[in-house]
């Protein structure tokens, strides 16, 4: 973010999914929304700062904690309550849910629900890229704890020995559901796993949108022009890992001490002192966001449900 | 006796037969701290500590394969796999070295491993965590696959599978832990090689196993209302599969309905039926009947996905179908 | 018309398919510079080169996960495990992810990609090396599975696989690769959708598939000099399950044999059997036969292992079984 | 091996190798050895220094390229060769072939044909290990090749943060099957690998028995002590990777040069260097190893076939 404009559309995005995922817990207490849901709420900066680093060119899958990536790739509020709630206006007709949030046309690739699975599938994404030759390129998200996995190997390797357009984000949280990163990985400076496949890496601060938008930007333009790069971002959730989390696993210590730190209150600050906005400015900002999510549950509340024959629909092409 | 949940059975297994035998050690994601994810190991962290109960990175291939080597070696592991659509990145290890590093190695040592995995849909999971994949590990001989359905036999039977000596696939059933039914306070074992009549009936029978074992009972009541009479074989493992219970059943009542959860086809149910023809041909009065998930992946939303579930209500029109009314 | 292998066949028609469309590309291991372990890709890397041949490490998860992947973007691409026992690895990428991603999303995006692998027995490869996992990939709805047993078949339906939009089990067999039987100068497809009679008859109907039908049509020689006449119905594909062809053929012989290569329980037959009860069960006249593997690991020795698949002869005393002779 | 005896013995470890695996080659093209069969000629260096670095508390496993390991560990070459026939003297019944060889009173866990298994399975023995406080260690071969599978990262991951007994060693004879280490792995040196997971590592000569022999020592006394460790051992396997490879992917000249320095030769110069033996003393090694070999294949040829019976034994416990 540079100018003005861009400085307050950012603060915008951040309340704005911070709104929008507390309005999901809500509806999730309210029976509104099923299954399991992940918030994004303290992580929001880092939605916001890939976004902002991306082109037309550029595309972006992640894990179930995508609501926040969704917004900023563009995805309507509406369509992301509808599908939420499992109407024919989500963005996968309510077929998908909170954890399968996608739109293609707005290069976003999903949302997936299983560990460590947007990684091959990214690798795969950044084959099909560079064989069309179209020059685009895959920023794969990821959490701490996905780093475990064995297709974070097998992927990352692929796109060392393919040199594939892809940028590896991991988004480390400091923790895997309760498992604080130290339990779970050999490395806690999770950016040294990147070494085993000599792929470039960073440490970004994912509590800074332009920390993280700067670092994309830069990771995208060599992953487009030389092969894979790999970023890892700290962040922190505020929340639990999922809705009924018991959170035996961390001190609400912790948590307080992030939280006098999230990523609104920081842009907050810089944009008093840049002086690009006063506080009642950014209260409006606030109320827009709230209208914008009243808005958008009641196209969600107001969106049918899919007709029982979808059941069958979008099983084979 | 007291009425306890399955939830609460597993644990009270678990628990007790650690407390006796000190080779049983606990291994997963999310099991120790956390008290996994659906708290059947609530508790155990604190009591037998880091060693015995153990926190695992998210990587279900060594988390299989750990606890097969582990076994391999004289020690006792339960590993938990969050739930069995997880499994799936464990196949290899399941499949190729549980089921066979036996056979392969002429009998030189035993693998007493047991992966307890919960499945199942009806809970707006998606797609991904909606499966019910008992029939994949049911065709590998070298497992035991066990699929109980009471709290009576989660108990029974997670002791049963502590005390013997080849690999378990334990398959649980997430909504099934709140169920509740009576066990005996002291110790008992449930084998794990005999299928149980858990209604008794005269029209026709009724063979399921797991959480459909709920659905045929609460149709089976419904239908007796109507003057139906239902016998109904609760599997309770696939592998070795019993059918003796239910041919001997079928044999009785002449028409039989299967009920699974899981897909349709190449699923539980396809076996069974062409088991019972197999062994029960003379007493045919009408084709066997199954039950099962509709041919689709599960979807999100909430109508759409009971749509596609077996209920009690599509047990009694198939019951139904068989008696001709 | 020209006499040719299944090895042949295949190699053809992915030859001729990437001359014609650019957006199909091979990848696998050992498929460029090797030239494939089975010798189905030998030729191509020299002039298709390494964009479109891509050899890959060993790492069955991210093969298919990357094939699912370039053709969630729009590419073709033709992913090769080089046997099915290892495509255990990749079980989560093929079941969660090529089944289900279009559901999940919707139908936003389709996923074309077709993973090729040879399976089967009789090799003295050892119980991992050695399996015929049909069953458990045509268990799920999103999945194509293909079976061709002639290279007639095999390039027709490989050239069909390659001109639709759909996840692809493309299953061959190591034991097939030599087999040859006629196929016709000029292109041509193969519908996935369709079984075949490959032997007409009048006593029995045989309904086999892969290998097995190889087997079947050598029993059937034999059994005709013996004055019995088989009927053999070549599934092709088993999801989509085409069994119109086999229904009718069992009205008419009212006996029927289901021939895998497979374990025996929760297989292939399975399915096969209680779908011919549900819908020809006004036409019985002896039980339905199912022969496939023994119930067993394969071992290594060979005639341990020869006694555990089915050939000739058990077919052959199948046969005569559903014939009360 | 420091005494002469050791340096007698190791010499004829090598060479019992080398003539096992050529009459395997012979059998095999008589149709007695079936399946698929991979020959360790060439690595034979690398088992006998394993081998004679382990003691009673020590233990191996290994992929399918395992009858040099097999030899070391102390398994009768009569019970090899009935193994690979599928006789019921072999030690697996005849069950398992020559992909899976295995005694465990040898201390020696197989023998496993899928490429990178043995890997969760070593973390799983080392974790048996260490529950049951046996004070044992595993030392797990492993392939170049298999570096590159998922299995690899789970395996080294947990083995670090468990602080596993075990050795992750790694037989670097530059190709899996045809495909040369860099045009599979994005680090050709293959021990950086271990970097991401903070495991100590080393390189070793595998063309030397005593080079592993030493290293060995002390890979499996951290491990005993401290946690796992990681070596990489350069080798080279001088025929195809198994029976009927068009080896299409190297020169004839490569080999040539690996061949002349061959780990016989290099020790045959060693023991005449320092005196230990005379060329007819070496000879003579020879002589009683071409007999010991034909008298294995003698034992393996009267032993009988299983009985069909044992086709359904071992299954279940
Ligand atoms: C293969 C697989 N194993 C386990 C799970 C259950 N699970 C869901 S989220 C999660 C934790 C992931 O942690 P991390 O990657 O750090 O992401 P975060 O939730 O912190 O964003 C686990 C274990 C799963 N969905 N898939
Ligand atoms: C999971 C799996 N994928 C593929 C194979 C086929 N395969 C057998 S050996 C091999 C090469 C392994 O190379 P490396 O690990 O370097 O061992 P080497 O043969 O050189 O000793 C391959 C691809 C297999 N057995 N298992
Ligand atoms: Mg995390
Ligand atoms: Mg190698």
């Amino acid at each position: 973010m540079r100018t003005k404009a861009e400085y307050l559309k950012g603060y915008k995005d951040l309340v704005a999914i911070r709104r929008l995922e507390e309005k999901c817990a809500e509806l999730y207490q309210l029976g509104q929304i099923g299954g399991f849901l992940h918030l994004y709420i303290g992580q929001e900066a880092v939605a916001v700062g890939i976004s902002n680093a991306l082109t037309e060119k550029d595309h972006v899958i992640t894990a179930y904690r995508d609501h926040g990536i969704a917004y900023t790739q563009g995805m309507d509020p509406g369509v992301i309550f509808a599908e939420l709630t499992g109407k024919i206006d989500g963005c996968s007709k309510g077929k998908g849910g909170s954890m399968h949030l996608a739109d293609t046309s707005l290069n976003f690739w999903g949302g997936h629900a299983i560990v460590g699975a947007q990684m091959p599938l990214a690798a795969g994404i950044a084959t099909g890229f560079q064989y069309l030759k179209n020059d685009n390129v895959i920023v794969c998200m990821m959490g701490d704890g996905a780093t475990n996995i064995g297709y974070f190997h097998e992927a990352l390797n692929l796109s060392k020995v393919w040199n594939l357009p892809v940028v590896w984000l991991v988004e480390n949280n400091r923790y895997g559901m309760g498992t604080a990163v130290e339990r779970a990985s050999a490395v806690t400076d999770i950016q040294l796993k990147a070494r085993g496949y000599k792929i470039p890496s960073e440490e970004v601060d994912g509590m800074s949108v332009n920390a993280v938008e700067k670092a994309v930007k830069k990771a995208v333009k060599h992953a487009r022009e030389t092969g894979p790069f790999f970023l890892e971002v700290m962040t922190y959730r505020f929340h639990g890992h999922s809705m009924g989390d018991p959170e035996r696993y961390r001190e609400a210590e912790e948590i307080k001490r992030f939280r006098k730190e999230g990523p609104i209150g920081i842009l907050h600050a810089e944009i008093l002192e840049k002086k690009y906005a006063t506080e009642a400015d950014l209260d409006k900002i606030h109320d827009e966001v709230d209208e914008m999510i009243a808005a958008a549950v009641e196209f969600a509340a107001n969106s049918p449900e899919p007709d029982p024959s979808e059941l069958w629909t979008d099983i084979y092409a | 006796m007291a009425r306890i949940t399955i939830r609460e059975a597993l644990s009270q297994a678990l628990w007790e037969e650690m407390e006796a035998n000190e080779k049983i050690f606990l291994m997963g994601e999310e099991i120790g701290v956390w008290g996994g994810t659906y708290a059947v190991t609530r508790g155990f962290y604190d009591h037998f500590g880091p060693d015995r109960v153990r926190d695992t990175p998210i990587a279900e291939g060594v988390i299989a394969g750990a606890a097969i080597g582990a076994a391999m070696v004289g020690a006792r592991p339960v590993a938990e796999i969050m739930t069995v659509n997880f499994a799936l990145l464990a196949m290899d290890m399941i499949v190729n070295h549980a089921a066979k590093l036996r056979y392969m190695f002429g009998g030189q040592f035993k693998v007493p491993v047991i992966i307890r995995t919960p499945g199942g849909g009806g809970r707006q999971l998606g797609a991904t965590h909606s499966q019910t994949l008992d029939a994949l590990f049911a065709h590998f001989p070298g497992l035991r696959v066990v699929t109980p359905a009471t709290a009576y036999d989660s108990k029974g039977m997670m002791k049963a599978a502590l005390r013997q000596d080849d690999p378990v696939m334990f398959m649980e059933n997430a909504l099934l832990y709140q169920k509740r039914d009576e066990v005996p306070d002291g110790d008992y074992v449930v084998s794990l090689e005999k299928s149980d009549i858990k209604r008794e009936g005269t029209d026709v029978t009724i063979v399921t196993y797991s959480r459909m074992l709920h659905e045929s009972l609460a149709a089976a009541k419904k239908l007796a209302k109507e003057g139906i009479s239902c016998e109904i074989v609760d599997l309770r493992c696939l592998r070795p599969l019993d059918l003796e219970p239910a041919f001997e059943s079928f044999k009785k009542t002449n028409r039989a309905v299967i009920v699974e959860e899981g897909y349709p086809q190449f699923g539980v149910g396809a076996e069974i039926s062409a088991r019972i023809y197999e062994e029960c041909f003379d007493y045919l009065d009408a084709p066997v009947k199954r039950v099962a998930q509709l041919d689709v992946p599960l979807p999100y939303n909430r109508a759409l996905e009971q749509s596609a579930i077996p209920n009690v209500d599509t047990i009694i029109k198939a019951v139904k179908e068989v008696m001709y009314v």
